[in-house]
């Protein structure tokens, strides 16, 4: 494995330097080409599911006198989660958008950005260096800036811009704090910049750069006071691209980040946690309150992103093991069923051209492959049993008890309780219902996005899976082990 | 130096001031322009001649950029006239205040100015050590290409991403119907 | 410290750019300042008292060289503030193209 | 794009001539004196920039232009790429320095830096050539 771990940033960066180059030689090489790169990065992040942690020094450099030289990839049982729902999520997506991309024009240019945005959270996600995080960072947001407004209609660009603004102060802020960090500690390597904290003790320039990383990423993971740009940004882009942005973008650029720089790198203060469990709960609550009115589909699933995130940050903000296990839990379920459902929203759209609920009703009869998928979909995340979406809440809500926060426990059920009806909502008025006759004509959408939407409501269905003993140990535990014992980190990546 | 230093950086404070408030987007963009070729001054004072000569290349053309834009549209800015409204004003001002009372904070623990802690740079440093590690003579070519070229990789793909999203927002026409 | 702290202050007035201007290319300048400051505050941090520039020239030995770390930094970040400027000037010309005008109020198509 | 007048065509033919040799200068000796791929990149498209701007050129001639400029970028970051993957396929590691290191201050010393400053530099002319052309050929007004 360990030869293999830079394939994971070099092939679609490879095939995306090539891809303009090949859309002019046939129309269907990029097609095959970024499915075939996907699914390679797809059976790789498979591959990487039992490996033993590895440290990959780029370049050989070797550190000097037990100071890091250069910049390290590590591989463990986190990144290997992350991993594994980027680039599942993103080969689905990548097959769904073989049909659904033809709407658009230049479709090479789309896989080219499309890759490009892979290659960026893997990178983000293997890297071990935090200025490296930075550029990979970039990379992903300003291939999906170019995305968003992939369509060139207005509303298209006028979100882009938005969010293009809102990206780029949050890389402002991330910036800021690294230059800090490395003033602070002189290193940019999480680990041994982690030891050099523990050397120097709390310190209030590492509070500081610590509140600087917590804006910048919660910037960019859409956490409560800093969601503005993404119930724009996230419906506005083509669906296929949406399911990227709200199922895996923004976990790993944002969630993902955030709990390496906290956990890992500053480790988990009791204030820290106060703040990550009090931003969860406000998004949570909030993202719920407002997606509940939305008539717009996307925009409702968009505004629920916000929600789950709050359960997400809450979950790990707790800081036990069972909270951190349910918080990364519905990170992996929430990617499965969010990207289901703005497929969902996009085979709706590409067959009606229209997505405001009041103008549907009764699709399941014309699109019965779209309707139970999206079912599916819906009763994952408002957590009905046996669904994915209710374990890892159920996971959630038991850590909150169990660490004696109740209200929060409380506040996660209201959550869920909203949830189910604002997707019962959807069900009723896009699904069920009498079939309004100016869709009579409607057909199922094309056969291969049908194909991408069946697995990912295989996954959602099967995922719960992963929590049976034996399965856990391989996946899940050893990434838990990873945030719960922060500080061990350091020691494991410098090897002591 | 340290004079030349502060004095170059308020210029550039003042330079953004109007800069922002200008009501021509021509003259904004020409400020940004002199901001821009301060900090290259400061880098040449910061002992950073790569820096400077980077910088001045691309901010003379991030200003071609700037100006071929606001020919191209207009360079009138009807919005300078609106006010902000008073709460966020105050919203802004305790901000401000508070981040400038946290740097000041946190300065006081942090490395003094003028000396860093090279931790990761040590090594680099040494002068026996690095030509036999990379062969060059400049660090921060050896920094950027060998050491963190990785980063650079990054960087030029950063450059590649941004090209290929300016290809694809000017298309002529986006959607087929 | 007195150069750190004007950096600073210069990125909050970018920051107050963005978030307080309401045409598009103003937001973008302000954008920039931002980067600028974040640049300067990264040169600052590797400036070494009494050091000269990290290249090392025939039959010269210096003692002191600035470190080379946040230069290398600072020149990527640089390109990268290249690359987000041209394609945020290339959104906004685009918006111009539709919507005529610069000005955030009357673009106000998405709810917010 | 229409051309300027003969005075500014003559004098631009030297300057664009003279910014193109620069920037060639400051890219092959990145790995001795300041500056590198980045830099005499951005200055040898300036060339290209201004000859354009200078001499004008018609709509075909724009589009076989920006599409030369693009490969020119594509290939440049993928010879990039290609030095860092040459590691990792000769069996040591990513992005390892497989050329010989030579001489400190000749021409050629470094290992792989010098070519990784070229292709760098490719790329970085053709990118700016490219987002030239695009923002310069753009037609504004009419949709609304």
């Amino acid at each position: 494995m360990k030869e293999l771990l830079p394939l994971f940033v070099a092939i679609p960066l490879g095939l995306a330097f090539l891809m303009p180059v090949f859309g002019r030689i046939s129309r269907f090489l990029p097609d095959v080409l970024g499915n075939v790169a996907t699914l390679a990065l797809a059976v790789l992040s498979c591959m990487a599911i039992n490996s033993p942690t590895i440290v990959y020094k780029v370049g050989g450099w070797e550190p000097v006198k037990g100071a890091v030289i250069g910049i390290y990839m590590v591989l463990d049982g986190l990144t290997v989660v992350m991993l594994l729902i980027v680039n599942i999520v993103g080969f689905l997506v990548c097959l769904y958008s073989v049909e659904y991309m033809r709407r658009y024009t230049d479709k090479a240019r789309f896989y080219t950005l499309f890759l490009l945005m892979m290659t960026g959270m893997n990178g983000v996600i293997i890297t071990g260096d935090l200025f490296n995080v930075f550029v990979f960072l970039e990379i992903s947001a300003i291939a999906s800036y170019a995305l968003v407004a992939f369509g060139t209609e207005s509303e298209e660009l006028e979100a882009a811009f938005k969010y293009q603004v809102m990206g780029s102060v949050a890389s402002g802020f991330i910036l800021v704090a690294l230059s800090v960090f490395y003033w602070l500690t002189g290193t940019l390597n999480m680990a041994d910049g982690g030891k050099a904290l523990v050397e120097q003790g709390q310190s209030v320039g590492a509070l500081f750069a610590c509140g600087l990383f917590l804006m910048g990423f919660a910037l960019k993971g859409a956490i409560m006071p800093f969601h503005a740009w993404l119930p724009d940004a996230h419906p506005s882009a083509p669906a296929p691209i949406s399911a990227m942005l709200s199922g895996v973008f923004i976990k790993a650029t944002g969630i993902y980040v955030l709990c390496r720089v906290l956990f890992n790198v500053f480790g988990l203060s009791l204030t820290t946690s106060h703040v990550l469990m009090t931003l969860g709960a406000l998004s949570m609550i909030a993202g719920v309150f407002l997606a509940i009115g939305q008539w717009d589909m996307k925009r409702l699933f968009a505004y629920h992103s916000i929600s789950q995130m709050g359960y997400v940050v809450m979950g790990v903000g707790i800081g036990t093991p069972l909270g951190i296990l349910g918080g990364l839990f519905h990170l992996m379920n929430h990617s499965t069923f969010k990207s289901l459902l703005f497929l969902n929203s996009g085979a709706v759209d590409y067959s009606t051209d229209n997505r405001d609920l009041q103008k549907m009703g009764g699709l399941n009869q014309r699109m019965p492959v779209t309707g139970a998928t999206s079912l599916v979909a819906s009763m994952s995340i408002a957590g009905i049993p046996p669904f994915n979406g209710f374990w890892s809440k159920l996971i959630i809500i038991l850590a909150a008890v169990e660490a004696g926060h109740y209200s929060l426990a409380g506040l996660a059920v209201l959550g869920s309780i909203m949830t189910l009806a604002s997707f019962l909502k959807v069900q009723k008025y896009a699904f069920f219902g009498r079939l309004s006759p100016v869709w009579e004509k409607v057909k199922e959408a094309p056969a291969l996005m049908c194909v991408s939407m069946v697995l990912l409501a295989v996954l959602c269905v099967g995922m719960g899976l992963l929590l049976l003993p034996g399965v856990k140990e391989g996946l899940l535990d050893k990434a838990v082990a990873v945030l719960t014992d922060g500080r061990k980190y350091a020691n494991v990546v410098l090897g002591k | 130096m340290l004079i030349i230093l502060c004095g170059l950086i308020i210029l550039m404070i003042l330079g953004a001031f109007v800069a922002l408030g200008a009501a021509s987007l021509l003259s904004s963009a020409v400020l940004l322009g002199i901001i821009g070729f301060s900090l290259s001054a400061v880098f040449l004072i910061l002992q950073a001649p790569d820096l400077a000569i980077v910088q001045i290349v691309v901010e003379t053309l991030s200003l071609v950029i700037f100006i071929a834009v606001i020919l191209k549209t207009t360079s009138e800015d009807a919005t300078v006239r609106a006010r902000a409204r008073l709460p966020f004003l105050i919203i802004a001002g305790a901000f401000v205040v508070l981040f400038m009372l946290a740097v000041g904070w946190a300065l006081g623990s942090m490395p003094p100015f003028g000396w860093p802690s090279l931790r990761m740079a040590g090594p680099y440093l040494t002068p026996e050590a690095l030509p036999r590690t990379t062969g060059a003579a400049n660090f921060v070519t050896a920094v950027v290409l060998d050491f963190r070229g990785y980063d650079t990789l990054g960087e030029a793909t950063v450059l590649f991403t941004a090209v290929m999203g300016v290809l694809a927002v000017l298309r002529r026409i986006g959607r087929k119907h | 410290m007195i150069p750190l702290l004007l950096a600073f202050f210069l990125f909050l007035i970018g920051l107050y750019g963005t978030a307080v201007k309401r045409n598009l290319i103003k937001i973008a300048i302000g954008l920039s300042i931002m980067e600028y400051a974040t640049f300067l505050i990264l040169a600052l941090i590797g400036y070494r008292e009494g050091g000269k520039p990290p290249i090392m020239v025939k039959g010269i030995q210096e003692k002191t060289l600035v470190d080379p770390l946040p230069q290398a930094l600072v020149l990527t970040a640089i390109v990268i503030g290249l690359a987000t400027t041209a394609l945020l000037l290339s959104i906004a010309v685009r918006i111009y193209h539709k919507y005529g005008t610069f000005d955030v109020n009357e673009i106000r198509k998405l709810k917010g | 794009m229409r051309g300027m007048t003969t005075i500014v065509k003559t004098v631009t033919r030297g300057m664009a001539g003279i910014i193109f040799l620069y920037g060639v200068y400051v890219v092959l000796h990145g790995h001795l004196t300041p500056g590198g791929g980045f830099g005499g990149g951005v200055a040898i498209g300036a060339a290209f920039v201004l000859h354009i701007l200078a001499n004008g050129s018609r709509e075909a001639e724009t589009d076989a232009r920006k599409s030369r400029s693009a490969l020119v970028e594509s290939f440049g970051t993928f010879g990039f790429w290609v030095l860092a993957i040459v590691g990792l396929i000769s069996g040591t590691v990513y992005f390892y320095n497989f050329v010989s290191k030579g001489t400190l201050f000749r021409l050629l010393s470094a290992g792989f830096l010098p070519l990784a400053n070229i292709v760098i530099g490719a790329e970085v002319a053709g990118a700016i050539v490219v987002v030239f052309i695009t923002l310069a050929s753009l037609e504004i007004g009419g949709e609304k």
